[in-house]
């Protein structure tokens, strides 16, 4: 057996005996050294490939999970998950969006206060944290996501976030207006214009932006 | 496709009510707040929210909020504010621009592009939490080892727990003393007055000899003065009396009980 | 894929999350019917052959584990992780918001004697330090956390803890305090103390370690 199969037997045995994602420093210090992991990594992706069990890089480690497609089998292992009220679902897509983020940041993005028990429960579910304070005046505390966050929703990094990209292109993570932002004439948008055409329009527009 | 978001809202409905001028079938209850009204509103435009004709959005939103008034006369403050601010906006909107704008506020146009950007950016929210909602979720659609008896691997070394964590631990420790302060209920005692002419009304029936703890009232061990605040305010009142001549006590040697009797004569007076 | 190849991915994902091991008693009820059971065990045992996990039959069931011969990798990780016990969690917090403080201060707010290993356990994760004495009869050493303390917690400075304002926001406060609840400020602490001298340190261990 090659030392790369045999790396990949090893890391095999570890990722499914593992408690959590593994990164790719716990599997290091895990194995005989100068294994090579990376290579073994890719043997195994390609292995499971297509099986009902597969490889997935989560929270910046690596772990085992079934099939998405396998999901119908599963229902005795579905735990009813507790279900995020829509202020809280929204709540923690801004705070994944637009981390660190204060609590009054993310008020002016919904355009209301937040309710007692959104937040908590972000936080109480281990989803949100808080990460440190401002340097602003009066030093706000901020927030953002925890490893439990992109864990629970099959996330590599937080750069893995539905349409990130496409957002921070159009300026829309910024939380004011950005200096070259195009603004309308208010006196030419009238209702007489042209929506965007597919073709000018970049992805995201027609992902993010577009009515369905 | 059928909206994820507003379900209790027919956009058709809504837009062509805000062209016709007519009624909105709107609840408001459906909305978290004047944004998300105006959020839905915009999307009957059917265009990219930044190139939204705000001046339009703001008559659709005054048609809704006079509807709502009209139908239900309460309306939450925060859309009235938003009322306000969108016919003042619209009026700068329509009214010619003057040649020296003020230098205290932002052109008109920036307002618009302002709360254009702000849809845009809630709208953007909205479609990424639902697409976290209906992406694959741990224990929904994917899951992991399930076997909790075998032999685990842990993840690095790192110490458990977050701030949150450590907030909850000070906090319950601090209620816990807060509720562990001892707080011991202020004895009642049985008052000298009452005492002293409770002893004159029994005057008449003291023609014997009768033991202190037979006087003084027995009390109840559930509430009110205890049985030794009575007995002692009973004492000092018979001491007074003593002292007037009503009555007069004897005790045979110390720790012996202590007997009261009216004196002769006074008893009936 | 061939039928019997769908249904191997099947067993391959209910065993991988079931809790314990499946019969195939199990595996005909949650798998559709007419599943050729016998026939995708028998593929699956196949494929995992050799590898670093393997298909076992155990008390009539059958279940994935790891292979025997990697063991070793395993035995290693048995170690508990360092998670803090109720007690010393509960000690941490209050030496971070009440340091400089000492040993009978800190029992004072727990209600309970601090016991020997809670203070040693946070010393030795170097979470917490001895930062001096008290100015008071007895001159009793202070406590209080270190760097690897707001590291840990990603707090840039004590200044950053998280006070009485953030923990009402995140729901933490219930309406049975008292009024006049207050959280001390770490960063204002007042200077009664003396820095430790060098005869300090063995003089602690013998306290330390002869303790009552």
């Amino acid at each position: 057996m090659t030392d790369r199969m045999e790396t990949a037997r090893e890391i095999e045995a570890l990722l499914f005996a593992a408690a959590g994602p593994l990164t790719d420093a716990d599997l290091a210090k895990r194995l005989p050294e100068g294994a090579d992991i990376a290579g073994a990594l890719g043997e195994l992706a390609e292995r499971y490939q297509g099986r009902g069990v597969v490889l997935a890089q989560v929270a910046g480690g690596w772990r085992f999970q079934t099939a998405e497609d396998l999901a119908w089998l599963m229902t005795e292992e579905r735990d009813e998950p507790r279900r995020l009220s829509k202020a809280a679902q929204e709540t923690l897509a801004i705070i994944a969006y637009h981390q660190p983020v204060t609590r009054a940041e993310i008020e002016a993005v919904r355009g209301v206060q937040a309710s007692r028990g959104t937040l908590d429960v972000l936080l109480e579910l281990g989803l949100v944290r808080m990460r440190g304070r401002r340097r602003t005046p009066g030093r706000p505390v901020t927030y953002g996501t925890t490893d439990a966050f992109l864990e629970h929703y099959g996330l590599a990094s937080l750069s893995d976030l539905p349409g990130l990209a496409e957002m921070k292109a159009a300026g829309l993570l910024s939380m004011d207006l950005p200096p070259d932002f195009a603004v309308p004439d208010p006196n030419l948008a009238q209702a007489d214009e042209d929506p965007l055409e597919a073709t000018d329009a970049p992805e995201f527009h027609v992902d993010f932006l577009a009515e369905e | 496709m059928s909206n994820p978001f507003q379900p209790s809202l027919d956009f058709d409905a809504a837009a062509t009510a805000a062209e016709d001028g007519e009624a909105l079938i709107i609840d408001v209850d459906g909305y978290e707040g004047p944004l998300h009204v105006l959020l839905a509103l915009a999307r009957t435009q059917k265009v990219d929210l930044l190139k939204l004709s705000v001046l339009k959005l703001a008559e659709q939103y005054l048609a809704f909020v006079h509807e709502a008034r009209r139908r239900r006369f309460s309306l939450a403050a925060d859309y009235l504010v938003m009322a306000a601010w969108l016919a003042y906006l619209k009026s700068r909107l329509l009214l010619p621009k003057p040649d020296r704008p003020k230098a205290e506020e932002p052109p008109a146009e920036e307002m618009a592009a302002r709360l254009a950007f702000r849809l845009a950016k809630l709208e953007a929210m909205r479609v990424a939490s639902e697409a976290l909602r209906t992406g694959p979720q741990l224990g929904r659609e994917v899951f992991v080892r399930g076997d909790p008896e075998a032999i685990r691997v842990i993840p690095s070394g790192r110490i458990e727990g977050d701030l949150y964590a450590l907030m909850d631990a000070y906090i319950g420790q601090r209620r816990k003393e807060a509720s562990r302060h001892y707080q011991p209920a202020a004895p009642q005692a049985y008052p000298l007055e009452d005492a002293r002419d409770r002893l004159r009304r029994l005057l008449p029936d003291l023609e014997r000899w009768t033991p202190l703890a037979g006087v003084a009232p027995l009390g109840s061990p559930a509430a009110g003065p205890s049985r030794a605040s009575y007995v002692a305010s009973t004492l000092s009142a018979s001491l007074e009396l003593i002292k007037e001549g009503a009555l007069e006590a004897r005790q045979l040697e110390a720790f012996a009980d202590i007997y009261l009797r009216a004196r002769k004569g006074e008893a009936r007076a």
